[in-house]
């Protein structure tokens, strides 16, 4: 990858604002919010509501991914812990069923962060086997159904409001301001970057990079963990077949279109949530759209295409260009 | 201009060559001219310009402005490829070669002998052999590249740019990790192909070299061509001005001579230490405020030796001692813990961090260290940078920018920098002053004897005698991966230095408890 | 009798899918078959590695739930060579392979639809209908035909019209989703006089999205959709849904009759053992069937 | 020949691995070692063997195209749109389709390039396009019942016990061996590895690196063209939603069998292999039969682990007499 001077990322949040231009387009009442059962409602809403759980899983992608490495398995992690929660909902308090939950998410980070870290077995690969039998685990916990639930305290992880703010939104900047004091009010940002720019280099420094491994892999199954919670309190039920299913693909885009190298290095935990939510907000334009859902994967690539060339240093960031304006008024380049 | 009544029409000819990065101007309407067989110095302070403007020549930097004619015709290359094709082959300051690649498949990427398509791998191996052979390396050159130490890529390097270059062959600081008879086998190969008509550009920082093969000299400082002249009429003293643009303070006398006998603490003691296949057990004791100096051929093992002693590598018989106390380094955060220091050799792969900035750089050894929990603040890493900056003068002195965007001279000091902010008991300088400048290196000599004398043990390996002596309490000599030879004294003098080298195995004895 | 039959699975995407696997292998249990299952997580090449393993194992009869109707004729005829009858379930192939399987145990997908939309324009009673459609997976042999079925069976009803029509993908968390953007942009679900889901996954979702969106499903909006599966009568109970169409998870029962009868007498099977396609509606005792169904293993 | 061996070290180790895994099956199950089952691990996975052939170059040059198995769906489709409804003959329709991959691979190689974007999101986007054409052709599934359709499918060599070496068998064979001389004795194999080494040496080593990624990507996405063409014979049919997550497949079956995922290391021989063992656990698992769908899953991963876990130890083994730098870990 070609170094560049540190920028910041205006070029995503441009891209954010001009697709939600682009859904008010499409649809008028886009941007109308009303206030439905004390909680906000409108399609704004739900951009930021329906994009929880993958930027739940960027959160924990992105360090994975500045570590050089990918996780794969988080689709399947969300299904087990969605399918652990729900189980145990309506016979277990609260926390019992999250500390089950997150315990389950944090071993199978644990178990892909060994993989990678002590048997040394390629990332893709260590995730991979996760990524099969996990699924297969999730199904065996729900033997295969769809298990419901009735208990209002998971719902309301789900479909509950703090503030007005739809649950899952609330846990999303929770977990991703807990994430932020952890690895950028530690130096474990830092050295993750390092391991990730030279892992070589790194370990020479004195770095612990197998500790600090072990330790994103655990994180990512963490996030992933509270999103399989989120989804499967958003539907009442957890759906083991389904659950999650292929959004390690929407994640690692996510972390890609916020602006991490895939090959590791400097990355922007912030601005990942930023590339779910761009995400998200494409996904409900072409709902609201109404054009018929064949054409929905063509107008992805479109967009998707469009979003990166823009941001693209040989067009020289266009969107950045425009951000260039508000650049100047913020001072340094911290990222974070 | 000088008259050129007695030299030919210029081969190359550089006119206006301009550069700047986000507002940084490298180059700043720079001139170059170069002759048909001749070999022309450019030189300049780290940071100067000299990389830049040789990768603009090239087209791998896409220059702003200025025209470029090879024999009088205007020429633009929009890529190394096309410069190749142009005749003008390159070798980049850092190696530039496919690691993975066996070393024939690199000296002849892209132009492998083929019969109907297919790659003779057999003849090109044959031919890797003997183009290696002009170089006095004889090595098994199916084995990937990455399995040789980077001066051995270096040769590897050259080589192919030599057997490539039709009409002008730049080296840019070929010489920075050769030992003197690799470079005197350079220079003859260069001089046989000067005589063939080729031109020459050479970028070092050895004036020795300059004044030993090159005919002309051009001097870039800071992005602008400060002057140009055949090397006859720039004695040393003027060029060192030219080049610095002020007078160097000579640094490089000999150091003060150590009382024998007077006690010191030991800081780590070695004892039959060593690793199978790699190097033979040896024993070293290193002191504090006592530079014991590494000195051998390419591959002789001076590089395994303190990979050992830090722990980047196992070792699989032998015993340590730290302070009085039996330890065991397994791992170079161990030999953190026991105030160990360790500035590679390779500074690319196993150094800097391209991407984080010159502040982070030099933070990272000392925060590793205090480990993750305890975050240096903001300020501490700006002051960290700052004194570094200013202590080594790292240019652009600006802590903010990503180190891979520095001069090669320059990230060689962030990674200095980065392990003399740990304040190490031990340090371990694998080639310290690899690609540094005249004026710089100086201060580097004389920052590791204040080191020394605030009690810092210090474990150096050099390729550059000169600097070795200037500086070493004693001398390890290493041959064959084996340890061979202790030098104390008045032994230390490049002359005795270079004969244990050369002399025939045990003819030195080596006593363990020698000093 | 003593059999070994393999069957090779479409995969486990749905309650539906799971109670089917459940219910074949009780139904081989009662028989006393021995039967072998291979997922093939909706993959048609993994189908045909199944048939290909089987016949390699040489198994008395194969069951296939075919992914997707073309495509089959080549491994059929592997399966055919080696004389070994093979039947299908749940879905039907591409005509052109008529002679290459013993029987086919299906539903007509395409009825189905047309009795949803059949029940639609009865209730709708004249009255200017406005229909949101959740369609299965794009490209999905029976998402194209429940809703060619339900256009069919709306037809002829001018007052009933389908105003959107997206993919829920057939499942609870999409169903939902679509739903709220299908409630924002029908004016808040005002416009929305019922719901269409090709399966009943979506509805319960659709369901949920209608609930928080302050309108009442069952009563504002009409919903039909199909499966049967037991969530859905759980939802009928409580008035929340109007109407479903029963797909059957026991395909498998007829289908171990059929080829039992046709080793041991070598009686021929029709080409075509149709299911029923039974349409349910709050009126028929929703909390009973759920009693009946839940322990299928939906 | 010492460094040779031990360069090929990975590939042994998969060998090595697969024999094993085949030897317990057969001494599990009494009709797993017959030649059927052979033939059908070969008939059967053909068209992902040659899209993981194309997926080496791909992964050896420092990148990834994800949009293999869209590519594949999208040419049943055309091919059965082609010769059914528009009437081409079916070898115009193979070449013609094989063009359009190629153009289609240009245009990703081209933006990876050009535009210096992340081939995993330039591909990925690739993938989304070609799904999301082919539905826009068709979202039925088309039979192909054109003669020569007919012709290829029933063709075969045939041996005792049932057991037939296909048309895509062949086809396959052929690919992995061009795909080997291509690799590993070319100019063209040579700067893949190179790039996968390093992009920047490669670039200032004077090897035009754009014209090398464009081909390496029109290569992958012939490939996947020609995998495409394989399947639908294989299936006499064309459908939108075929061969959906091929990609994933292959990228393990690659890494599997030995290529590293970041690029300048691996062999086509291990690619092939990494297909035959994902193979031979899945027709394991079709003979076992007795596993819930998601034992089934369960188990696929477990094998999946033993087989990556035997080979990594293995690998270990065989380097323990070489030097490897402690406590530095990537
Ligand atoms: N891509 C880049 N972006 C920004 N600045 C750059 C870039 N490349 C070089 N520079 C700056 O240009 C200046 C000249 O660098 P150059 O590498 O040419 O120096 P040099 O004379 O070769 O030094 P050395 O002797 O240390 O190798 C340096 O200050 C460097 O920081
Ligand atoms: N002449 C040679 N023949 C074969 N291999 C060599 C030779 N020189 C170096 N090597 C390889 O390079 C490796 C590096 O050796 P090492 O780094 O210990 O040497 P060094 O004395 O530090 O020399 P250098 O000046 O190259 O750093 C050796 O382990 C060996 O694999
Ligand atoms: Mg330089
Ligand atoms: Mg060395």
């Amino acid at each position: 990858m070609a170094l560049r001077l540190p920028r910041i990322g205006t070029s995503q949040i441009v891209a954010l604002g001009l697709i939600l231009v682009a859904n008010w387009i499409v649809s008028p009442q886009f941007f109308d919010i009303r206030v439905q059962d004390g909680r906000l409602f409108g399609s704004l809403i739900d951009v930021f509501n329906r994009g929880a759980p993958v930027a739940l899983l960027s959160i924990g992608m992105v360090l994975v991914i500045a570590m050089r490495g990918i996780d794969l398995s988080v689709g399947a992690v969300m299904a087990i812990c969605g399918a652990i929660a729900a189980s145990l909902a309506d016979t277990h308090s609260l926390p019992v069923v999250l500390a089950a939950a997150l315990g389950a998410g944090l071993l199978c980070g644990l178990w892909n962060g060994l993989l990678v870290a002590v048997l040394g077995i390629q990332p893709i690969v260590a995730t991979l086997i996760l990524m099969v039998a996990g699924r297969g685990i999730a199904q065996l916990i729900t033997e295969g159904r769809i298990v419901t639930f009735t208990s209002p305290d998971l719902a309301f992880l789900g479909g509950g409001s703090v503030l007005g703010l739809p649950t899952p939104v609330v846990l999303t900047l929770g977990m991703m301001a807990l994430t932020l004091a952890l690895v950028r009010g530690t130096a474990l940002g830092l050295m993750i970057e390092a391991t990730g720019g030279n892992p070589r280099a790194s370990a020479l420094a004195g770095i612990g990079t197998r500790f600090i491994t072990v330790g994103v892999y655990v994180w990512s199954g963490l996030c992933a963990a509270l999103a399989g919670i989120v989804a499967s309190a958003d539907i009442l039920g957890a759906d083991a077949n389904n659950a999650g299913l292929w959004l390690e693909l929407d994640a690692i885009l996510a972390v890609v279109i916020g602006g991490t190298s895939l090959f590791g290095g400097r990355f922007s935990i912030i601005l990942a949530v930023v590339g779910a939510f761009i995400i998200q907000a494409m996904n409900t334009g072409i709902l609201l759209s109404g054009f018929p859902p064949e054409t929905n994967l063509v107008v992805k690539a479109v967009v998707v295409l469009t979003v990166l060339l823009a941001q693209s240093p040989r067009l020289g960031g266009h969107f950045a260009g425009i951000g260039v304006l508000f650049k100047r008024s913020k001072s340094g380049g911290k990222r974070s | 201009m000088h008259a050129t009544e007695t030299l030919p029409p210029p081969l190359l000819a550089l006119t206006g060559f301009s550069k700047s990065f986000a507002g940084f101007v490298a180059l700043d309407h720079v001139d170059f001219t170069l002759h048909a067989g001749e070999i022309h110095a450019l030189l300049g302070e780290n940071g100067a310009g000299k990389s830049t403007l040789i990768k603009a020549m090239t087209g791998v930097v896409h220059r702003d402005a200025g025209t470029l004619r090879l024999d009088g015709v205007a020429i633009a290359p929009r890529s190394a490829e096309e410069a190749v094709r142009a005749g003008i082959a390159t070798v980049y300051q850092e190696v530039n070669l496919a690691p993975n690649l066996s070393v024939a498949q690199n000296l002849f990427l892209g132009r492998q002998p083929t019969r109907f398509g297919l790659v003779r791998e057999g003849e090109m191996r044959r031919r890797a052999r003997a183009l290696l052979g002009e170089f006095g390396l004889s090595i098994d050159v199916s084995a990937p590249l990455e399995s040789y130490s980077v001066a051995i890529q270096h040769i590897v390097a050259i080589a192919r740019a030599v057997d490539q270059s039709a009409r002008v062959l730049i080296l840019d600081e070929p010489t920075a990790s050769l030992d003197a008879h690799e470079v005197e086998v350079l220079f003859a190969v260069m001089r046989q192909l000067t005589s063939r008509g080729i031109g020459i550009v050479f970028v070092t920082h050895f004036l020795d070299q300059v004044y030993a093969v090159c005919d002309r000299i051009t001097v870039l400082r800071n992005g602008r061509l400060a002057g140009s002249a055949p090397v006859d009429e720039l004695p040393r003293l003027d060029l060192v001005r030219l080049m610095l643009g002020r007078e160097l303070s000579e640094a490089t006398s000999r150091r003060p001579p150590v009382v024998e006998g007077e006690a010191r603490a030991d800081v780590a003691t070695f004892r039959g230490v060593g690793k199978a296949g790699t190097i033979a057990p040896f024993d070293l004791a290193l002191r504090a405020g006592h530079v014991v100096g590494l000195a051998g051929l390419l591959g002789s093992g001076r590089t395994e030796t303190v990979r050992l002693v830090f722990g980047a590598e196992r070792a699989d018989c032998g015993a340590a001692e730290v302070a009085g106390r039996a330890v065991s380094i397994g791992s170079p955060r161990e030999a953190m813990a026991l105030g160990f220091g360790y500035c590679p050799e390779e500074r690319k792969t196993e150094g800097i961090v391209a991407e984080l900035t010159v502040r982070e750089n030099i933070a990272l050894a000392l925060q590793a260290r205090r480990g993750a929990l305890s975050p240096l603040s903001r300020r501490e890493q700006d002051a960290l940078a700052a004194k570094f900056i200013g202590l080594l003068d790292i240019r652009p002195p600006d802590p903010e920018r990503p180190v891979g965007l520095l001069s090669g001279g320059n990230q060689q000091k962030v990674l200095l920098a980065r392990w003399l902010a740990t304040a190490p008991r031990l340090l371990i300088l694998d080639e310290p002053t690899r690609g540094i400048d005249v004026g710089a290196h100086a201060e580097i000599i004389g920052l590791i004897r204040n080191l020394c004398r605030e009690g810092m043990a210090l474990l150096v390996v050099s390729s550059e005698l000169e600097e070795l002596v200037t500086y070493a309490d004693e001398v390890v000599v290493l041959r064959d991966r084996a340890h061979v030879a202790r030098l104390t004294g008045a032994q230390i003098e490049v002359s005795t230095i270079l004969a244990t080298i050369a002399e025939a195995p045990s003819s030195v004895p080596l006593s363990a408890d020698a000093a | 009798a003593d059999m070994t039959i393999g069957f090779s699975q479409i995969g486990s995407e749905s309650g539906w899918r799971a109670a089917e696997t459940t219910v074949s292998k009780a139904e081989a249990k009662k028989r006393n078959i021995n039967f072998k299952i291979a997922d093939a997580q909706q993959k048609q090449e993994n189908q045909i590695k199944a048939i290909r393993s089987f016949v390699a194992q040489g198994v008395d009869a194969i069951f296939l739930a075919p992914v997707v109707a073309t495509g089959w004729d080549s491994v059929l005829k592997e399966a055919q060579e080696a004389k070994i009858p093979v039947v299908l379930l749940d879905r039907d192939i591409d005509p052109a392979g008529k002679d290459l399987y013993l029987t086919a145990v299906t539903s007509d997908s395409v009825h189905e639809g047309k009795v949803a939309g059949e029940w639609l324009v009865k209730t709708a009673a004249g009255k200017p209908c406005n229909v949101v459609e959740l369609q299965g997976t794009v490209g999905a042999s029976v998402a194209t035909n429940r809703k060619k079925g339900f256009e069919d069976g709306i037809a002829g009803a001018s007052n009933v019209k389908i105003v959107r029509s997206q993919t829920g993908d057939f499942t609870r968390a999409k169903g939902k989703e679509v739903m709220e953007s299908f409630i924002k942009a029908e004016g808040g679900g005002k416009n929305i006089c019922a719901v269409y889901a090709h399966n009943d996954d979506m509805m319960v979702g659709a369901i949920q999205a209608m609930k928080e969106a302050g309108l009442k499903p069952g009563t504002e909006v009409l919903t039909v959709s199909i499966d049967a599966v037991p969530d859905i009568f759980k939802a009928m109970a409580a008035g929340e849904a109007n109407a479903t169409v029963e797909l059957t998870p026991n395909m498998a029962g007829p289908a171990f009759d059929a080829i039992i009868a046709f080793k041991d007498k070598g009686t021929m099977p029709p080409k075509w053992i149709q299911t029923e396609s039974k349409l349910y509606t709050q009126a028929d005792n929703p909390m009973a069937v759920y009693e009946s169904k839940k322990d299928l293993g939906y | 020949m010492i460094r040779f061996l031990s360069r090929l070290t990975p590939v042994l180790a998969t060998a090595a691995v697969f024999l094993a895994g085949f030897v317990v099956c057969s001494l599990i199950y009494p009709n797993f070692a017959s030649l059927r089952v052979v033939m059908n691990l070969l008939t059967d996975n053909a068209f992902l063997v040659i899209v993981a052939v194309g997926m080496t170059f791909v992964i050896i040059s420092g990148g990834i195209d994800l949009s293999v198995g869209s590519v594949i769906g999208f040419t049943t489709v055309f091919l059965a749109l082609a010769i059914e409804r528009w009437g081409v003959p079916p070898l115009w329709a193979f070449v013609l389709i094989l063009v359009i991959c190629a153009a289609f691979g240009a245009c990703m190689g081209a933006i990876i390039q050009y535009f210096e974007l992340p081939a995993f999101i330039v591909t990925l986007a690739g993938m989304f396009l070609a799904r999301g054409v082919s539905f826009l052709l068709s979202t039925e599934s088309l039979p192909i019942t054109a003669d020569l359709y007919a012709h290829l499918s029933d063709h075969a060599l045939r041996f005792e016990g049932g057991a037939r070496l296909t048309v895509p068998a062949l086809v396959m064979l052929a690919v992995v061996i061009g795909g080997m001389v291509l690799l590993h004795l070319t100019r063209f194999g040579a700067n893949v590895y190179a790039l996968g080494g390093s992009r920047t040496a490669t670039g200032l080593m004077g090897i035009n690196v754009a014209r090398t990624t464009v081909l390496i990507y029109i290569l992958s996405s012939v490939l996947a063209g020609l995998a495409g063409i394989v399947f639908s014979l294989y299936t006499s049919s064309g459908y939108s939603l075929s061969a959906v997550g091929v990609e994933l497949d292959a990228i393990a079956a690659v890494v599997i069998g030995g290529t590293l995922l970041s690029g300048g290391y691996g062999f086509i021989f291990g690619s092939f292999l990494g297909v035959m063992i994902q193979g031979l656990i899945q027709t394991y698992i079709s003979f076992d039969g007795m596993l819930s769908s998601w034992w089934a899953k369960i188990a696929t991963g477990l094998l999946l682990f033993a087989f990556i876990a035997f080979q990594q130890l293995t690998l270990h083994l065989a380097r323990r007499s070489r030097r490897a730098p402690a406590g530095v870990h990537p």
